[in-house]
C-alpha cells in the first residue's frame, strides 16, 4: 500500500488548530484590493475618444460594439464594452492613442442582468468642417492599404522582445 | 387412532406416489387430486400429532405388523416419532407441502408430469419415513429411496444442459453416502445385532470397540454426504442449478435436513458421545468448513440457483455447528436454524424458479431490474434474504442469535479459544451472506432492465401463494421466538437428551433403567435464550417507520414534481427522469452480479483461485475428495477411539 | 415556521454542482480555489457536490461546445427545483474568444435562464463567492415562490 | 391507567429522550462540531456549527425526483428504514448502568445488527435506483461493511468477555448495562492493559462503519458522483444524510459505552453532558483527525486494512482477554 506517511499532516493539523485560520473575511467585510497592474472592469471616457476604431480592430473576442446615427453636424457615436465578452487582455487600452480606454482593479463583475455587464458611453463625432472629394476618398485608402497593413506587421515584431 | 399416524402419513405420500403412477400419467385432473390429497392428508396427520408429542411430551411408537419386542429385543420394524423426529416430520411436510403447490403452476411448462409427480411424492414419502424410523435399517432404505428420486427429479429437465451431467454426480457421489451409511449400520448390527434405533442406544454405550468407532465414522459421513456438508457441496451447487425449483426446495429444504436429523440421532441417542471432545470438535470443525467455504463459493457465483445452493450448505453449517456444541441452547438454536433454514431457502429457490418460469435463465449477468416487473416476487425475495442474512426481525436473526449466543457461551464456559473463534467465523459468515444476497439483490431484482425483459410479467398466484405463505411463516417465526421456543424447541432440545425415554417408549417400561440411563424426560434449560422480545423492538421500528413516513407525506406536498415545467424549460420532459449519467443519455449499463466486490475479491484473489481451482466439476475429483474424507474421519475415529 | 425555516436555510446551505462545458480550465481551478482555506466558501455553507442531483447551484464554464451541448442541458434538466444557473467567467454568457467558432454552439442563455453571471476571464475567487452569494438569494426567493 | 403511565413513559423514551428528538440534536451538533474542528485543522473558519441543520432543513424543500427506472417503493423507503432503525439502537445503549430507555439481556447482538441495517438500507436504496454509479458505489459499500465488521465483531466478544469474566457466572455477557456496570465497579475498560488494543481497533473502525472521510469510498464524490447516493435528491436524500449524523453519534456514543463508562455520577444530567463530551472528543480523535490528514483510500486498501491492522489489534485483545489478562 502506497499509503503517505500521514505524521507530518498530522502536525500541521494540531498545530494549525491552534493557530489564527487565514480566511480572508471577505463575504462579511469589504473586498479585498486586487493585486497592481490588475485588469478588471473597463472604464470608458467618451470625452477622450475620437473613434479611430483601433480598439474594434484589436479586440479578440469582439467584445465591444460601435453604434453611429447621425444627428446635425455629425455623429452619435455609442461604443458599448460587453464585459461577459471581454478576456480583459488590455489591448484596446494599449492601442488606444488617446487613453479612452481604461481597465480598472474593480474585479466584481456579477449580474443577474445582461445590462450589468454593460458599459457604455456615447459622444457626437463632429464632422470635419471641410470635405474631401467622395471619389478621391474612396479611391486613396485602397492603394495605402497593403503598405499600411504590411509595415506594422514587420516592424512591431522586433520591438516586442 | 393416533397412533397409526406415523405410518399413515408416510404411506400416504408413497400410495399416492403408487396412484399417481396408475392414474396421473395422461388425466392432469386425477394427477391434481391424488398429490393435493395425499400432501394435505400426510401434513394434516403430522400436524395432529404435534398435539401430543410437541405440548404433552408422548412418544409415539408403532410396530409394523405389531411385531413388538419380545425378550428384551426388537425384531420387528418399529417406527418412533418423538419431539425432534416431529419437528422435522412438520419442517418436511411444510416443505412439501409448499412445493406441491408451487408445482402445479411452475411445471406447467414441462411434460411427463405423471412422473415428475410420482417421483416427488416418493421423495417426500422417503423423507418423511427417515425421520419417522425407529429402525437403523430402514432409515438406509429411506435415504436410498430419496436418494433415487432425488437424483430421478435432477435429471428431470434432461434437455437443460448439465442436467444428467449433474444428476450424473450425485448418483455417484449420493451412492458412496448411502454406501457408507448400509457399511456402518451392517457394523452396528455385527456388534449389537439389532437394527432398532433405541435398543442399540442402550447398547452402544457398553460395547463401545474399535469397530463401533469406525461404524460412527461411516454413519457420519454417510449423514454428511445427504446434508451435503463439506467436502460434498459441489454436488448441491451442481444439482439445484438444474433441478426444478420445486425440487430444489426439496432437495436444499428437507433433503439435507435428513442428514442433520441423522448426525443427532447419531451423536445424541446412539452413541450418546456429545460430551466426548473429540465429537464435538469434529462435527463443529466440520459445521465451521461447510459454513465459511459454501459462502465464499456462493460470493463468487454467478449463477442465482448456484448461490443459492452454496449458501443452503452453508447454512445447513450453521447447524451443525451449533449441534456440535452439546449444549441445550446450542441443540435449541441449532434445531430453529434448522426450521428457518428450509422456510426462507424454500421461499428464496421459489423466488428463483419464479424468475426462472418468467425469463427462462438464472444469470445473474443476463437479469436485472425485474423489480419493476414482478414487485410481489421482489417483496417476496427481500424477504427471504433479508432472513437468511439475519437482519432483525426476520427469523434467521433469531435463531444466529441463540447460535452466537451458545457459541460464544459454550466457549466461555469451556474456556475453549477454539469455540471463541468459530462464533467469529459465524458472524463474519452472516455478513458475506448479507452481501451475496446484495449482489442477487442488484443484479436481479434491482439495477437497470435489460431490453429484452420489457415484456416480462409477475408469476400467476399458483406460485405466489405458496411463496407468500413461506414469507409470512418467516416473518411469524422471527417476531415470536418465544413461542417457538415454547412450543417446538424446548420439547425438541429435551427430547434429543431424553435417550432413556426414547428407549423405554420403543422397549417397554423400565428398559433404559435396565442399561442404567435415567427414562426421565430431561428439562431443558433455555432460559437464557429468551432475550430476544422484537415485539417491543418492532413497535419502535414501526411508530419510527410511521412518522418518517408521515415526514415524507407532509414534506413532499412542499416540493411537488413540476414536469410540465421542466418540460417548458428544456423542451424535453425525458431527460430529468433519466438516470444521470454524467450528462450522456442514459444507456445500459448495468454492474453485474460478477463485477460486483472488487476490492474484496481483489484481496482475496488467492483463496478464490484455490477454490475455484478446487471445484473442478470433475466427478472423479469429488469421489476422490469424498473418499479422502470418509479416510480421515475414519482415521480420526479410531485414534480418538470414541 | 417549518416552511420559513426551510426558506431561510436555502440560502444557507447551497451546494454546487460544476459543469465544464467546454472550459480551459481556468476558471475551474478558480472555482475549486473558492473552497481553500484562503477564501472558505464553506463557512456560507457552499459545498461541491459530485451528482446533479444535490445541488442547488449550478456553475457551468466554458462556451457551450458542440460536443457539451446536449450533456449541459441533460444535466441541467436533472438539478431538482429550486435551482439557480451561475454562468462562470466569460465563456458561457457569450463565447468570449471562441466567438463563432464552428464547434461552439453558444451562449448558455439559449438553453435555460442564467440567473446570475460572474464575468472575467477568469474571475477572481472573491467576485466568484461574491457571484455565488447572489445565487444563493435568488435561491431563497425561487425557494419562497414553490409554495 | 398504569398502562397509560407505561406507554406514556415509552413514549417519551422514543420521541424525546433518548430516542428522536434528543439523538438528532446530539447528531447535528456532533456533526456541527466535526465539521468545524475539520475546518480550523485545515486552517479556515469552516461553517457555522449549525450547518447540518441548515442542510438538512433545505433538503426537505427540496424536489424528489424518482428516476423511471428506479424502484418508487424501495427507493423511498429505503432511507426511511435505515434511519428507523439507527433511531432504535439508539434507545439500545445506556447511558449509566442504572438508566437505560430499552433494556436487554442481549442487546450487543442486537445492536451489531441493527447497525448493519443503515448500510443494507443504503444498498437497496442505491440497486433501487438503476443508476450504475450506485452500482459501483453499493458494491463499495459492501466490500465496506465486510471490511469492518469482521473487527467489529471481534471487539464486541472482547468486551463482552471482559465484563463477563467478572459479571456473569456463565463467563460471557452479551449485555450493555452489564458492560456498563462492570466499569462502574472495576473502572472503565481503556484504563486494562488488554483492551487498549481493541479500544484503538475501535477507533479505527467508527470512521469506516459512519463513511467518514478516508473511508467513504461508497460515497466517493470526486470518483463515481456520490456512489450510493447519486439518485437521491430532497426528503430522502435529507435522511440519509441524518442517517449519516446519527450514526456517528450513535458509535461514538457505543464506544463510549463499551470503552469509557463508569463515569458516572448517577444525576442523569450531568451523566448526559459528561457523554456528551466523550462523544465530541471520540469524534475528533477518529473522525476528524483522518479527514483532516488522510486522503480517502482505495477500496482494495480499505479492504486490506481492515483485515490485516485493524483485525491483528482486535485478535491480540481478544487472545489477551482469554488469557485472563
Amino acid at each position: 500500500m502506497e499509503v503517505k506517511n500521514p505524521v507530518p499532516f498530522l502536525k500541521d493539523a494540531l498545530k494549525q488548530l491552534f493557530e489564527k485560520p487565514v480566511t480572508e473575511s471577505f463575504p462579511a467585510g469589504d473586498p479585498p484590493k486586487a493585486a497592481p497592474e490588475y485588469r478588471g472592469r473597463i472604464v470608458y471616457h467618451p470625452d477622450l475618444c475620437i473613434n479611430c476604431g483601433t480598439c474594434l480592430r484589436v479586440c479578440a473576442p469582439q467584445a465591444m460594439t460601435r453604434t453611429m446615427e447621425p444627428v446635425e453636424g455629425g455623429d452619435r457615436v455609442t461604443f458599448t464594452f460587453d464585459m461577459t465578452s471581454c478576456t480583459f487582455c488590455r489591448l484596446c487600452s494599449d492601442f488606444c492613442s488617446r487613453k479612452a480606454i481604461e481597465l480598472t482593479d474593480d474585479y466584481m463583475i456579477v449580474g443577474t442582468k445582461h445590462e450589468d455587464f454593460l458599459v457604455s458611453g456615447t459622444f457626437i463625432k463632429m464632422k470635419p468642417v471641410k470635405k474631401p472629394a467622395p471619389d478621391a476618398a474612396a479611391a486613396k485608402p485602397a492603394p495605402a492599404k497593403p503598405a499600411a497593413e504590411g509595415t506594422p506587421a514587420a516592424s512591431p515584431a522586433p520591438e516586442k522582445k | 387412532m393416533m397412533q397409526h399416524f406415523p405410518i399413515l402419513s408416510i404411506m400416504v405420500l408413497f400410495f399416492g406416489a403408487f396412484l399417481n403412477g396408475i392414474f396421473g400419467g395422461k388425466n392432469a385432473k386425477a394427477r391434481k387430486i391424488i398429490v393435493l390429497a395425499s400432501i394435505f392428508l400426510s401434513f394434516l396427520m403430522v400436524v395432529a400429532m404435534t398435539g401430543p408429542v410437541m405440548l404433552e411430551g408422548q412418544i409415539i411408537s408403532y410396530w409394523l405388523g405389531n411385531w413388538e419386542p419380545a425378550m428384551g429385543f426388537a425384531f420387528g420394524i418399529g417406527l418412533e416419532v418423538d419431539a425432534v423426529g416431529l419437528f422435522f416430520g412438520l419442517i418436511i411436510s411444510t416443505a412439501v407441502l409448499v412445493s406441491g403447490l408451487y408445482s402445479f403452476e411452475y411445471m406447467s411448462h414441462d411434460d411427463a408430469l405423471g412422473y415428475y409427480y410420482t417421483l416427488y411424492l416418493m421423495l417426500g414419502g422417503g423423507v418423511l419415513g427417515l425421520v419417522f424410523s425407529g429402525c437403523l435399517f430402514n432409515i438406509f432404505v429411506m435415504v436410498e429411496i430419496m436418494t433415487f428420486s432425488a437424483v430421478a427429479l435432477t435429471a428431470f429437465r434432461n434437455e437443460k444442459y448439465g442436467a444428467l451431467e449433474a444428476a450424473f454426480k450425485y448418483l455417484v457421489v449420493g451412492s458412496i453416502g448411502s454406501t457408507s451409511v448400509l457399511v456402518g449400520t451392517i457394523l452396528l448390527y455385527n456388534q449389537t445385532h439389532t437394527l432398532n434405533l433405541a435398543q442399540i442406544a442402550s447398547i452402544l454405550p457398553s460395547v463401545s470397540n474399535g469397530v463401533t468407532a469406525v461404524a460412527f465414522g461411516f454413519l457420519f459421513v454417510g449423514f454428511a454426504t445427504k446434508a451435503f456438508l463439506f467436502p460434498f457441496q459441489p454436488l448441491a451447487a451442481d444439482a439445484h442449478a438444474v433441478a426444478p425449483s420445486s425440487i430444489s426446495v426439496l432437495i436444499s429444504g428437507v433433503l439435507t435436513k435428513t442428514g442433520v436429523y441423522g448426525i443427532i440421532r447419531l451423536v445424541y441417542v446412539l452413541y450418546q458421545s456429545m460430551n466426548l471432545g473429540p465429537v464435538k470438535t469434529l462435527v463443529v470443525f466440520i459445521g465451521t468448513l461447510s459454513m465459511f467455504i459454501c459462502v465464499t463459493m456462493a460470493l463468487a457465483q454467478h449463477d442465482f440457483k448456484r448461490l443459492l445452493a452454496f449458501h443452503s450448505i452453508s447454512q445447513v453449517g450453521y447447524v451443525i455447528t451449533a449441534v456440535g456444541l452439546s449444549t441445550a441452547l446450542g441443540v435449541a438454536g441449532g434445531l430453529y436454524h434448522a426450521m428457518n433454514h428450509t422456510l426462507f431457502k424454500s421461499l428464496l429457490f421459489l423466488t428463483a424458479g419464479a424468475v426462472l418460469h418468467q425469463t427462462d435463465t438464472t444469470n445473474l449477468d443476463e437479469l436485472g431490474g425485474l423489480s419493476k416487473r414482478m414487485p410481489k416476487t421482489t417483496v417476496l425475495f427481500l424477504i427471504g434474504a433479508a432472513s437468511i442474512s439475519g437482519l432483525p426481525p426476520f427469523n434467521g436473526f433469531a435463531s444466529k442469535w441463540m447460535i452466537y449466543q451458545a457459541t460464544f457461551e459454550a466457549a466461555a464456559a469451556q474456556n475453549n479459544f477454539g469455540f471463541a473463534l468459530v462464533g467469529i467465523i459465524e458472524m463474519l459468515t452472516s455478513v458475506l451472506t448479507l452481501a451475496s444476497f446484495i449482489k442477487v439483490t442488484q443484479s436481479v431484482f434491482f439495477g437497470q432492465m435489460p431490453k429484452k425483459w420489457e415484456n416480462v410479467k409477475e408469476v400467476g398466484n399458483g406460485m405466489i401463494i405458496p411463496m407468500g405463505i413461506l414469507a409470512a411463516l418467516c416473518v411469524i417465526t422471527g417476531v415470536a421466538p418465544s413461542a417457538v421456543e415454547k412450543y417446538l424447541l424446548a420439547p425438541a432440545t429435551s427430547a434429543v437428551y431424553s435417550v432413556g425415554k426414547y428407549i423405554n417408549a420403543m422397549m417397554g417400561e423400565g428398559f433404559a433403567e435396565g442399561v442404567s440411563l435415567s427414562s426421565e424426560t430431561v428439562a431443558v434449560d433455555l432460559g437464557r435464550s429468551g432475550y430476544w422480545n422484537p415485539l417491543a423492538w418492532l413497535a419502535l421500528l414501526g411508530i419510527l417507520l410511521f412518522g418518517a413516513f408521515v415526514a415524507f407525506v407532509l414534506l413532499r406536498k412542499e416540493a411537488k414534481t413540476k414536469e410540465s415545467e421542466a418540460a417548458e424549460m428544456f423542451g424535453s420532459v425525458d431527460e430529468k427522469f433519466e438516470p444521470f449519467f454524467s450528462g450522456e443519455r442514459a444507456e445500459f449499463s448495468q454492474v453485474g452480479g460478477s463485477d460486483m466486490f472488487w476490492g474484496f475479491k481483489k484481496v482475496m484473489r488467492p483463496y478464490l483461485d484455490f477454490m475455484h481451482d478446487a471445484h473442478s466439476g470433475v466427478v472423479n475429483d469429488y469421489v476422490r475428495w469424498a473418499v479422502e474424507c470418509l479416510a480421515l474421519v475414519l482415521l480420526y475415529c479410531v485414534l480418538c477411539g470414541l | 415556521m417549518l416552511r420559513k425555516l426551510i426558506d431561510e436555510s436555502a440560502a444557507k446551505s447551497p451546494w454546487i454542482y460544476h459543469i465544464n462545458a467546454g472550459s480551459c480550465n481556468g476558471c475551474d481551478i478558480e472555482l475549486v480555489s473558492v473552497l481553500t482555506p484562503r477564501y472558505d466558501a464553506e463557512r456560507c455553507g457552499f459545498k461541491l457536490t459530485g451528482s446533479p442531483r444535490h445541488a442547488d447551484i449550478v456553475v457551468v464554464s466554458g462556451p457551450i461546445t458542440v460536443q457539451t451541448r446536449d450533456r449541459v442541458v441533460r444535466t441541467l434538466s436533472q438539478v431538482p427545483e429550486p435551482k439557480v444557473v451561475v454562468a462562470l467567467g466569460s465563456c458561457p454568457r457569450s463565447g468570449n474568444v471562441f466567438k463563432g467558432s464552428y464547434s461552439i454552439d453558444g451562449p448558455l442563455d439559449k438553453y435555460c435562464h442564467v440567473d446570475v453571471s460572474v464575468a472575467g476571464c477568469t474571475p477572481k475567487p472573491e467576485a466568484i463567492i461574491a457571484g455565488l452569494a447572489k445565487a444563493a438569494e435568488i435561491l431563497k426567493e425561487k425557494r419562497k415562490e414553490m409554495h | 391507567m398504569n398502562i397509560v403511565l407505561i406507554i406514556l413513559k415509552w413514549l417519551f423514551h422514543i420521541l424525546v429522550f433518548p430516542g428522536f428528538l434528543f439523538t438528532l440534536c446530539a447528531a447535528l451538533l456532533l456533526a456541527g462540531i466535526d465539521r468545524k474542528l475539520v475546518a480550523r485543522m485545515q486552517n479556515r473558519v469552516g461553517p457555522p456549527l449549525l450547518q447540518p441543520a441548515y442542510d438538512l432543513l433545505k433538503l426537505f424543500g427540496k424536489e424528489i425526483i424518482i428516476p423511471r427506472q428506479a424502484n418508487k417503493k424501495a427507493f423511498l423507503s429505503a432511507p426511511a428504514v435505515g434511519l428507523a432503525s439507527l433511531l432504535v439502537t439508539s434507545l439500545l445503549l445506556p447511558f449509566s448502568a442504572s438508566f437505560v430507555a430499552v433494556s436487554g439481556v442481549a442487546d450487543v447482538i442486537v445492536v451489531l445488527y441493527l447497525l448493519t441495517i443503515p448500510a443494507v438500507a443504503i444498498i437497496v436504496g442505491a440497486a433501487s435506483s438503476a443508476s450504475p454509479f450506485a452500482g459501483v458505489g453499493l458494491s463499495r459499500e459492501m466490500v465496506a461493511v465486510m471490511a469492518y465488521e469482521l473487527p467489529l465483531t471481534i471487539v464486541l466478544v472482547t468486551v463482552c468477555r471482559k465484563a463477563g469474566l467478572m459479571m456473569d457466572e456463565s463467563g460471557m455477557t452479551f449485555s450493555l448495562a452489564t458492560v456498563m456496570q462492570y466499569q462502574a465497579e472495576h473502572g472503565a475498560m481503556i484504563t486494562k492493559l488488554s483492551m487498549i488494543p481493541a479500544a484503538l481497533a475501535m477507533l479505527f473502525i467508527i470512521p469506516c462503519e459512519v463513511g467518514a472521510h478516508p473511508f467513504d469510498i461508497a460515497e466517493a464524490e470526486t470518483e463515481i458522483c456520490e456512489g450510493t447516493l447519486a439518485e437521491y435528491s430532497g426528503l430522502p436524500l435529507a435522511f440519509y444524510e441524518l442517517a449519516h449524523y446519527v450514526k456517528m453519534f450513535i458509535l461514538t456514543s457505543l464506544f463510549c459505552v463499551l470503552f469509557l463508562g463508569g463515569f458516572t455520577t448517577g444525576v442523569v444530567v450531568v451523566d448526559l453532558i459528561l457523554r456528551l463530551i466523550f462523544c465530541v472528543v471520540v469524534t475528533f480523535l477518529c473522525i476528524t483527525v483522518p479527514h483532516a490528514v488522510c486522503a480517502r483510500f482505495k477500496v482494495e486498501q480499505v479492504f486490506k486494512f481492515y483485515w490485516t491492522w485493524v483485525l491483528g489489534l482486535a485478535l491480540v485483545s481478544l487472545l489477551l482477554v482469554w488469557l485472563g489478562l
